[in-house]
């Protein structure tokens, strides 16, 4: 095993280069409960819901950062607000439905009552019940509010922080990322759909594998069979300066031939394939800009998609050091007329946990989680495209894989990587 | 409902849940008229109206694109289904049309290659049954999963 | 996160107070493990089994201490004895059955076999076979007795300890506990039934809501609404001085009005609300003494219970730092006429697993247990009633709750905490 | 027994599980006769002939307050459960007073509104059935759980 | 507790001896870490699969060392190799399948492909597209290999190791456990069935119980009654000069009487039992030798059995501090006719999980790591037949345990225990 | 297939559930013919042919003598199956020598004394049924397992 530079939890990195990964990132307790401080509970905004999900004032939405169970509230002013989903009396779960409506959050355990910004209202017998019994003369209401985050809004996505430290979400996410986000989101939103995929592995197996564009046509070869998507098509890959959020994007290009294919002999080239019912892949240029695929990501749990007309939104959420959940939002828009509709509900069978797509993403990071097994000593290799976390005008590289790893090691080792 | 119809409904049902776990695949798509609609869902999505599918055809031809992709171009681990259905219920009767609509409650344990054996799916199919000269094919099969979580990946129909 | 002032195995504790409970106490593995060392095999006495359960010379049954598996047997005399379930030899499971009958027990492995009071009387093949092998001549039985307990019996309920330390039982309870323990333990019992509540959360979340009065009456909206129990009735709590037992007790008194209830708008106020078979509700006054509730509570881990004419005892055992098992005992007496026994069958709805009274608590330590995931840096709050942990003539308080930490820290830390 | 009396029992076991698992609570003590008994117990205690059970009624009446409490008072979290039945078989048959005694063995998936799902119960019904002009309706539904254990909390009867 | 004198990860060991043995053996998860550094990844051999499961060149087939999942192949040569079954770029688990059959094995991930000895010889547009990305130009397919291990054959049973310093198979074993393997797979294999025991206990509670001769003819009753085997039979244990191997045996001798049991009084000495069907015992002496039973093993994970004419091979895998898989492989030989099949596939009703004769294995372990739970601060007496761990010519003894310990602590601690 | 033989087939089916589950262990072997065949094996070994089974027998005196070492040498916790059998499926019918062939998916539950319950098994009967003189007895019963996993061990038989 290579010599240690660096350390973080009970992770043993080689060297302050993001090209080669300590498996044990993937399986340390100690790094694990780190990370929660670090980077769910640090200076980052974590994605919790659409802002649809909220649609009046009341509303409330149950999300998560991290393992921390967070509850979304848009109060009677109609802004948002959210806080740790914890009564602050004892600690019982505030809200006990995924959403709802209400005037104040009640706390089921002894009827605590809070206001939707998260400040005590109402404390069951206060003052005891004829004169016995009940809260000190010195309890303050004011100092048991609710654990408060910081929310922010762009562009239906809401964002939440712990941190007072972090900039706006505008700035968090730099120009490049928020127009390509606003680029899909275009109008008011319709919620077409929801599941969630349980994954075996460590949320940041799935994070990197939404990041990596290497793998796209050859993981999922119906891709590269029905042409929806190819390495050798138009495109390229955007990563901010910090390293943590990416957009991949491509154009079709017909003209193009499959001898890059043929010549690289690889599982995914199969042209004698064909649909019985075509109609699944007749799609629209609903943007106008002949992108066919836009996958975007926000560091540290956010994935928005668009797949020709399929549009989802997932949320990673880890559930234990092995183990994450995928919150999938499938989208439309409120001015979808019903063609457009029917085209988004046949094109989601290429999206999501049977997506014909999407579905080995479901896996693969399963794959990696059982064969690090016993040997996580050793390290992975991150070098397509060079050394660097730069945007690169091709989708032949890992570049976007690397700014995850600049953007986690300057959190979890306060070092500014070399990448 | 006249004897025969019970017995074929029967049948179809039957035949549907071991063409599945005898990996009859080809076998699924057959099953269904011609603009056989499938359509898997969860009671949540369900109850709340949204048309999503995780899998979703209106075509007996995209099922048999679905069967396609599952042998020719999608990749998962070796694993197979067992489908347990409780009774078929009747629900209403379209006699004109000769459709019927039926539910039955359903569990769905899935084994990987590797032996690990689980609970995969509980819910309830929603079937819109064609019985026309002796024959019982699905003009529509919802599944609504009691859960709206998929362990790793839904790959085999449900 | 406030400042340290006392630590126990991985827990931070902000003062020598009983007022602020940090989370991490529900969550640290840490201090998990310690707890078996310092409560559970310490200076405690935890309760084992009904003396019921073990009719004759002969019979004996399995129990648990922490994670622990005792066997409590009768000897041939009849007395009582109790020793941990793990052959002396290579550790096997002594006895496989939940209970049973036998003059000695005989392990399946191996077949050592030990007396009712755990000493080894018989090895197979001491001497070998032939005169081959065998145990060494220096091998002597007496040094491999079963791991023996302290065991005492009190009203019909036998505890065991590891400790040589600790003072007799009806010490360890004091005359307050003792006295209402022997109150609803009258006579003969007779059971009538057993189950097991599977909790999903630390085992002192349990131990902590059988103690809090607080919330009763709120939680539990069938209390009031048939006015079995309420804060405006007569009654209160007993601590004793130790901290770690508690009495709750209350009396019905009709005559007074719920308006306090109105005037507190919470969400348990609902009289319009009767049954359709009030059969459920008729009770006798057994005791002749008006205690209409009495919740009885003996560190670390029995509760016992008498609503009305259901009666029960409560066994809390750990199975990992965040699973508990609630076992379940429903008694009667052996002179209970026909319309008693069904008496105690009907309302043995209000308690127990579907329990109209009582399945609330079987999920509210659940909701404590999520919701602290992430965050169990932050604190929990104790205060209703004031700090300390004496006793109260009334119960809109948590008093008991005080007590019980203040009873855990000074097991745990070894200090004299402020309550 | 008659083809007709064995459907009448098949549509009542089927009617009892679907009023449960589509949450028609109030349709639940329907299914009863007026002096209907409803006992959940386990193996171990039911062996051992002790009486209590977890949910304990003798009367329609009971029943139906068990399901205002689950409307009205009780708080549990949104969960939903899943009955699977195996067949039917007779045990005894009483012509005179048109009672029947059969038994069938069960499971039932829980599935909370988180999406966690699990194998909660198995066990076996012995029903009491009273046939009386063309109704089926329970005179005593025992469920013998196999397990002593319950998870969390016994909301929805079983 | 006994004072401390030696320690490996979490445990404390009383003495340099190895007949008590401190519980927490079976519960450290720091020991179960150090376990795969020390012992699976150690300088050991670890048994991989037969050589008949890799009938020709191409074949491959995936098995597992500790945690570690390992591919085996035969490459185009012929000859054996062995690697983690990790690809060597992000991880992912290269053979999907138990077995098959590849020229070349391709990661589904991103289609790095790697020939039958384990290395690189392909990298999906590793010089990019039009020119475009693909990996850095001093990026060598030579320094990406996958991780190989040492492979050996012997007698049709195939070994793996992580290390250089291991000598040989042969030498490992040493003549005498040799010559017993090549006595029982005496000539080409035929396999007749598989299946797999999910042992809920540590790995080494299950190699200890398939050394202990002690408890053969005491826990499995089915031995003693039908005469198959039991302590009074001639027979003896082999115990190998490093510990960690062994050889029992016995042959029957009819003429022994049952007094010897009688005067035991255990268990299992039940003589009125007779078979129905007693075609189940009718076995031939297939090897000439008299020998109707023989058990060896080899450290860390191999069980080879012989009992009359039922031959299997057992393989211990680890999958956590308390779980193990025991992997059971059935076997004939190729020239077996008819009537020998037959009664190999009836005498397999002995062996199994569902063994007339071993079904109590799979649960004794699991009795153990129940009985231990929250006291394994206790020890466990290996002391049947003396301290040593040499080879006897009796069965009542634990020699071979004591042998386990010996070869476990000499790995572990880097002493040379007193046995 | 003639109503009546369906019923005896079912009530066959019933019966070895019954049987087992309510620990009747006596009644399995009789439900064999004289030279009836048991097998358990997995659907892996059953694929590639292999003959073993972990139970094997070829005589209902096989049967029987492991029922009674089950009940006299063999030590296991106490512990109890529940069978929840899916629909049976005719795969052939051999009219003259009365010999019916058919399958059914099935899931057993199973329950250990200290109440631990978990899914055990899912897999599939393939049965060749001998039905002579109006009684349905078992030529041979193969139990094809999905997973080649048994926890802990394999007792009672399935
Ligand atoms: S825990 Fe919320 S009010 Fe007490
Ligand atoms: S372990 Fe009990 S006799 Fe050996
Ligand atoms: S992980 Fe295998 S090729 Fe990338
Ligand atoms: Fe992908
Ligand atoms: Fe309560
Ligand atoms: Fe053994």
């Amino acid at each position: 095993m290579s010599k240690i530079i660096a350390k973080s939890g009970g992770v043993n990195w080689p060297s302050n280069k993001v090209t080669t990964i300590p498996y044990s990132v993937y399986t340390d307790e100690e790094q694990y409960h780190l990370e929660h401080e670090k980077i769910f509970k640090g200076p980052t905004w974590n994605y919790l819901c659409l802002a649809a999900e909220l649609p009046e004032p009341g509303s409330y939405f149950v999300s998560q950062i991290g393992e921390t169970p967070i509850v979304v509230t848009r109060d009677l002013e109609g802004s948002l607000n959210a806080f740790v989903n914890r009564c602050a009396h004892r600690g019982a779960l505030l809200c006990l439905k995924k959403s709802g409506k209400a005037e104040n959050l009640t706390c089921v355990y002894h009827a605590w009552s809070f206001d939707l910004k998260g400040d005590l209202n109402g404390v069951a017998f206060q003052r005891g019940i004829k004169r016995q019994g009940g809260m000190p003369e010195n309890f303050c209401k004011d100092d048991h509010s609710l654990r408060k985050l910081r929310v922010e809004e762009f562009s239906g996505l809401v964002f939440g922080s712990f941190s007072d430290d972090v900039p706006s979400i505008e700035e968090y996410l730099g120009t490049d990322i928020s127009s390509r986000i606003s680029r899909v989101l275009k109008s008011p939103l319709r919620i077409i759909g929801h599941n969630t995929q349980v994954l075996n592995n460590n949320w940041k197996l799935y994070f990197e594998n939404a990041k990596d564009s290497y793998h796209a046509s050859i993981l999922h070869t119906f891709f590269t069979t029905f042409e929806i998507n190819r390495l050798n098509q138009q495109g390229g890959i955007i990563v901010d300066s910090s390293g943590g959020h990416h957009v991949s994007y491509s154009m079709i290009d017909p003209s193009l031939s499959n001898d890059e294919y043929g010549s690289q002999n690889i599982r995914s080239a199969n042209d004698e394939y064909s649909l019985e019912d075509p109609s699944l892949l007749e799609s629209v240029d609903e943007y106008g800009d002949g992108v066919t695929l836009q996958i975007l990501t926000v560091f540290p749990g956010l994935v928005l998609q668009q797949i020709h007309n399929a549009i989802a939104v997932r949320q990673i959420v880890p559930t234990s050091v092995g183990t994450t959940e995928l919150v999938w939002t499938y989208i439309g828009f409120e001015d979808d007329d019903d063609e457009m509709i029917e085209r988004r509900l046949k094109q989601a069978n290429l999206v999501g946990p049977a997506g014909f797509i999407s579905m080995e993403d479901g896996a693969v990071g399963n794959f990696v989680q059982r064969a690090i097994a016993g040997t996580d000593e050793d390290l992975s290799v991150v070098m397509m495209g060079g050394e660097k976390a730069e945007s690169q005008p091709f989708r032949a590289t890992e570049t976007s894989v690397r700014g995850f790893w600049k953007k986690y090691r300057s959190l979890m080792e306060g070092i500014d990587p070399n990448a | 409902m006249y004897e025969d119809n019970i017995r074929l409904i029967e049948n179809l049902m039957a035949d549907y849940s071991a063409a599945i776990d005898n990996k009859d695949f080809e076998r699924w798509p057959e099953l269904f008229t011609d603009d056989g609609r499938y359509r898997v869902t969860n009671s949540e999505d369900y109850k709340l109206g949204y048309l999503h599918g995780s899998i979703w055809a209106n075509s007996r031809g995209m099922l048999r694109d679905r069967v396609s992709a599952l042998q020719e171009a999608n990749i998962y681990e070796e694993q197979s289904y067992r489908h347990i259905r409780d009774a078929t219920r009747l629900i209403t009767e379209d006699e004109p049309n000769g459709v019927v609509t039926v539910s039955s409650s359903f569990i769905v344990v899935r084994t990987m290659h590797t032996g690990d054996m689980h609970l995969f799916v509980s819910g309830i199919y929603i079937d819109r049954i064609k019985l026309h000269d002796g024959i019982a094919l699905f003009e529509e099969r919802i599944v609504v999963c009691d859960s709206q979580k998929i362990d790793t990946l839904l790959a085999i129909p449900l």
